[in-house]
């Protein structure tokens, strides 16, 4: 490659291959759009390389193995052992099938990839440096551009990432052994399921929040199932702490926390995962150049069509604002996409589902009673326990519940909250209910397979009409 | 042994509607449906249980 | 109790307490219906005791065994030991929570609990023999009477079921050791399922069918994925063989087929298992005093209301005839219910879901590809292969395929094939998506979390409209 400037020109450039970006461009390339896309790093983002992917891999396999070391009472007898630096050769050898799965499907639809840093020169150029010294940059004049460059790990204040004491997510997701011991700070989802994959994995697991419970936004009686859960695998949860500080110690890291009232605590650990919360990735990307705006935590601020203030540029995922997931990145690379080409798209979702890979696992799609309430509702709710459940009860599974809110006068289904085995899967209905303008008699009138877990969706349903069988309608 | 809604053909129609076409004694099958593809609404049943040729009043 | 003659009367009287019986009754007494239901053997019928329950519970715990004994590859070391007689104990105390489970919520809704086997005496009698000698027997006279009776395994000629060399499902899932192996005659879906918990507790299998096919009725690409696995488990196939006598052997039995052309070969194995279909429950039920008729196959033929020729008279769940399955049992006992009650309701369901619990699971709703066109639709499908799934492949299950049928035209959803892990659960989306008249465009704009299987939904939807981004649409 020639050091200095091409030239060349594309309708649409997408900046970062992550889930938002690669899926934008895909898109945009089905609806015969000429498009380039650039990644500095990995295609595939976060989620293939470092997020989604990776600790579903890591939970999975711990789980299995968690799983068959309680098996005994179900007649199970195996001592299982977990060799970490296998189980991360295996992660990796599923992320490179994936990633390399998405270079393939962005050339078959016939997307330039490019790799490289991009950076906006003006609101209709971009310059990308090619990875290494001497490898030059080139310039690219775009159409349209989608700003897809995703999130980073939060660095608190004196707990920079060292990959040796203090690690982010990427790191603890790619160990060569399981440390003895572990300090999560943060009990947000990403901190959650990590603790619970080195709990599983033979760690002793610490973790300290500085709010007063795990996995908060989520109502008490969700999280309090996976807590309970957490504590019989040893996690150890101290709540109300910050963490403030941090000192070497002779078996790793002691961290020191520091409550409301000032009062410190310590916590002797191998290593410590910090875990607090992403932010966007704008820096050193121009956007001032190309006219785009960033609001005050450095998130771009778009419309229901994907666009910044600026037309014809276009901001999707992480980068883009809350909620920070990856389907939501899909989502909106869809609309960008779809947009662009002139087609009547719109993020006019009535629901983003989220699920949090934990034990039992929390699916979560549309309003909570008290949402439900403050949007001018009244909330018909319904619930059935999993310990009713069938299928549950054969799985060996049965903390957790289904819950379903409705409009009482309606029975619109608004919403609903799953804490269950399989409950990222279970929200699937719901969300389609959601999205279809469904009541709760269309649930109810839906045969569901015996015995699953779906069932106690449709029993949940039914207990908000008090025609539920299999628990009784109070 | 009744005569009952849907004849050879399917009805799209929500579950409610098509329990809502029992209720009013409306022949969903011959309704015609305003949503998307053709789909039968609720609504639609309702108009067609105002619209007086429609004699049908099994459903008990 | 008084030996002897005691009339009493009721509003419905429900014969047979399996999923049909007790959701018909307890529906029945919600709808405020005074109801009597009786049971002969025990409260949950063949589904809670010797059916869908147990064998999902000896399902989970033996793939739970084998999935850790094949993870050397995922880190995981482990070696389990499987002992039936604990396994089978576990799956006892799951039975009778849900069995005693069942009781509880009959009575909470006010059903009459009634312990006997019941005989028709004439059009609004019943007589019922309570158990055990000298127990005496009572008469009740009802308004309304719903038929639950179920079915049993069919006997093959020559294969009488003697608990020690020949099996039915119901003695397979209550052994005290695993045999060392196992002759499975029938590969139709109970077949299937034990053949792989035996498969993966450590016999030596092996499956003889008279049809060309396991799973017949699934199209062949669905069930060349599960025989597939089962042949990677071991288990030994051999088709177009009837089996027609055994003799004892040294080791246990001979097994004997014959193929249509009469040629013979011979199976040994410790026990036989055999599996080739159920027939319904009508001996000494005098249906005949009741006016009510039955077809060649001793079914009860019933109307879109699920009542009889006897319009006072139901009949549900599997004595009703096909589909036999537990769901289909519950749908129709719900429908009885509120028709006896007065209800708008009716068996007018577009769809009913089924679930094959093999390795991996199958899950169908609604049309095939070929049945779409027989009912005089363009169909238009749609695929998803799960080895592109990022979810399948971190729970390193990446066998099977999602497949979504619908109408060309008008892109209402048909149908859907599924042969994946949580197929079962998976297919409840697409049956929400059949019962609502949703199109394919619906699944595609409903946003679904990632990552899950149920995505993979979602792209087969998407592959039909020819805008898969994660599938090179073809
Ligand atoms: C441990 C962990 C687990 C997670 N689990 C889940 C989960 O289960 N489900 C879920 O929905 N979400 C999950 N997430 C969140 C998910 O990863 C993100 O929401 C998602 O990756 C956002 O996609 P994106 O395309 O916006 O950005 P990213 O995936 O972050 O991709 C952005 C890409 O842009 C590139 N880039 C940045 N700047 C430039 C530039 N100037 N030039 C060129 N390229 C650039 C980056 O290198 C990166 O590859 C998880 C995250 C983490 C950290
Ligand atoms: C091994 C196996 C696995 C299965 N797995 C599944 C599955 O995963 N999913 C699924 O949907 N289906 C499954 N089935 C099928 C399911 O069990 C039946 O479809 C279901 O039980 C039918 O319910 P029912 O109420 O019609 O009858 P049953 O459950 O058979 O209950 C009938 C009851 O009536 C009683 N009875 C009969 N005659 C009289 C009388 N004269 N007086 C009083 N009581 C009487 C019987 O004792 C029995 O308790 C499975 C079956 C088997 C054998």
């Amino acid at each position: 490659m020639v050091v200095g400037d091409i030239a060349t020109g594309t309708d649409v450039l997408v900046v970062g291959a992550g889930p938002g970006g690669y899926v934008a461009a895909i898109r945009a390339a089905q609806l015969d759009l000429d498009v380039t896309l650039v990644e500095k790093d990995a295609f595939g983002g976060t989620c293939l390389n470092h997020g989604c992917i990776p600790s579903k891999a890591l939970i999975s396999a711990t789980d299995l193995a968690q799983r068959v070391r309680e098996g005994e009472h179900m007649g199970i007898h195996a001592d299982p052992a977990i060799d970490m630096a296998g189980m991360v050769a295996w992660k990796d050898q599923v992320v490179d099938q994936l990633t390399s799965g998405v270079e393939k499907l962005c050339k078959g639809n016939g997307v330039t990839l490019m790799e490289g840093r991009a950076e906006f020169a003006d609101e209709h150029t971009a310059r990308i440096a090619h990875g290494g010294e001497g490898q030059g940059s080139e310039s690219v004049e775009f159409e349209h551009a989608i700003v897809a460059t995703g999130s980073r790990p939060i660095e608190l204040p004196g707990f920079e990432f060292d990959g040796e004491h203090v690690l982010s997510s990427k790191e603890a997701l790619a160990m060569d052994r399981v440390p003895s011991s572990l300090v999560v700070v943060g009990a947000g989802y990403i901190g959650m399921e990590l603790a619970t994959v080195f709990a599983k994995a033979g760690s002793d697991v610490t973790v300290v929040e500085a709010l007063d419970q795990a996995l908060p936004g989520y109502e008490a009686d969700v999280t309090r199932v996976v807590r309970k859960r957490a504590e019989e695998l040893g996690i150890d949860f101290h709540f109300g702490q910050a963490a403030a500080e941090w000192t070497e110690s002779d078996d790793g890291i002691t961290v020191v926390t520091e409550t409301e009232e000032g009062s410190r605590s310590e916590f002797d650990a191998e290593k410590a995962l910090v875990a607090v919360g992403r932010q966007p990735v704008t820096d050193a990307l121009g956007l001032d150049a190309a006219g785009v705006e960033t609001d005050g935590n450095g998130f771009v601020p778009t419309d229901d069509r994907a666009r910044t203030d600026q037309e014809h540029i276009f901001a999707i995922g992480d980068v883009a604002g809350e909620p920070m997931l990856a389907h939501t990145a899909m989502a909106e690379g869809h609309v960008a996409a779809e947009v662009i080409a002139g087609e009547p798209a719109a993020l006019d979702h009535q629901a983003i589902p989220a699920a949090v890979f934990t034990d039992p696992e929390i699916g979560t799609v549309g309003m909570t009673e008290a949402e439900a309430e403050d949007a001018g509702f009244e909330p018909l709710v319904g619930t059935f326990p999993l310990r009713a459940s069938g299928r549950a009860l054969t799985m060996d599974e049965t903390d957790g519940f289904v819950r379903i809110v409705a409009d009482a006068d309606s029975e619109f289904v608004l919403g609903a909250q799953i804490v269950a085995p399989e409950a990222s899967e279970l929200v699937a209905e719901v969300g389609l209910a959601i999205e279809m303008g469904a009541t709760l008699e269309d649930v109810v009138g839906t045969i569901h397979t015996h015995p699953t877990l779906s069932e106690a969706v449709m029993e949940a349903a039914a207990n908000a009409r008090g025609e539920a069988v299999h628990t009784l309608n109070r | 042994a009744t005569s009952q809604t849907t004849t050879n053909g399917r009805v799209f129609a929500a579950p409610s509607a098509r329990r809502l076409a029992r209720e009013l004694g409306v022949d969903i099958g011959a309704v015609e449906g305003t949503g998307p593809g053709g789909r039968v609404t609720e609504q639609d049943v309702r108009a067609a249980a105002e619209t007086p040729e429609e004699p049908s009043e099994d459903g008990t």
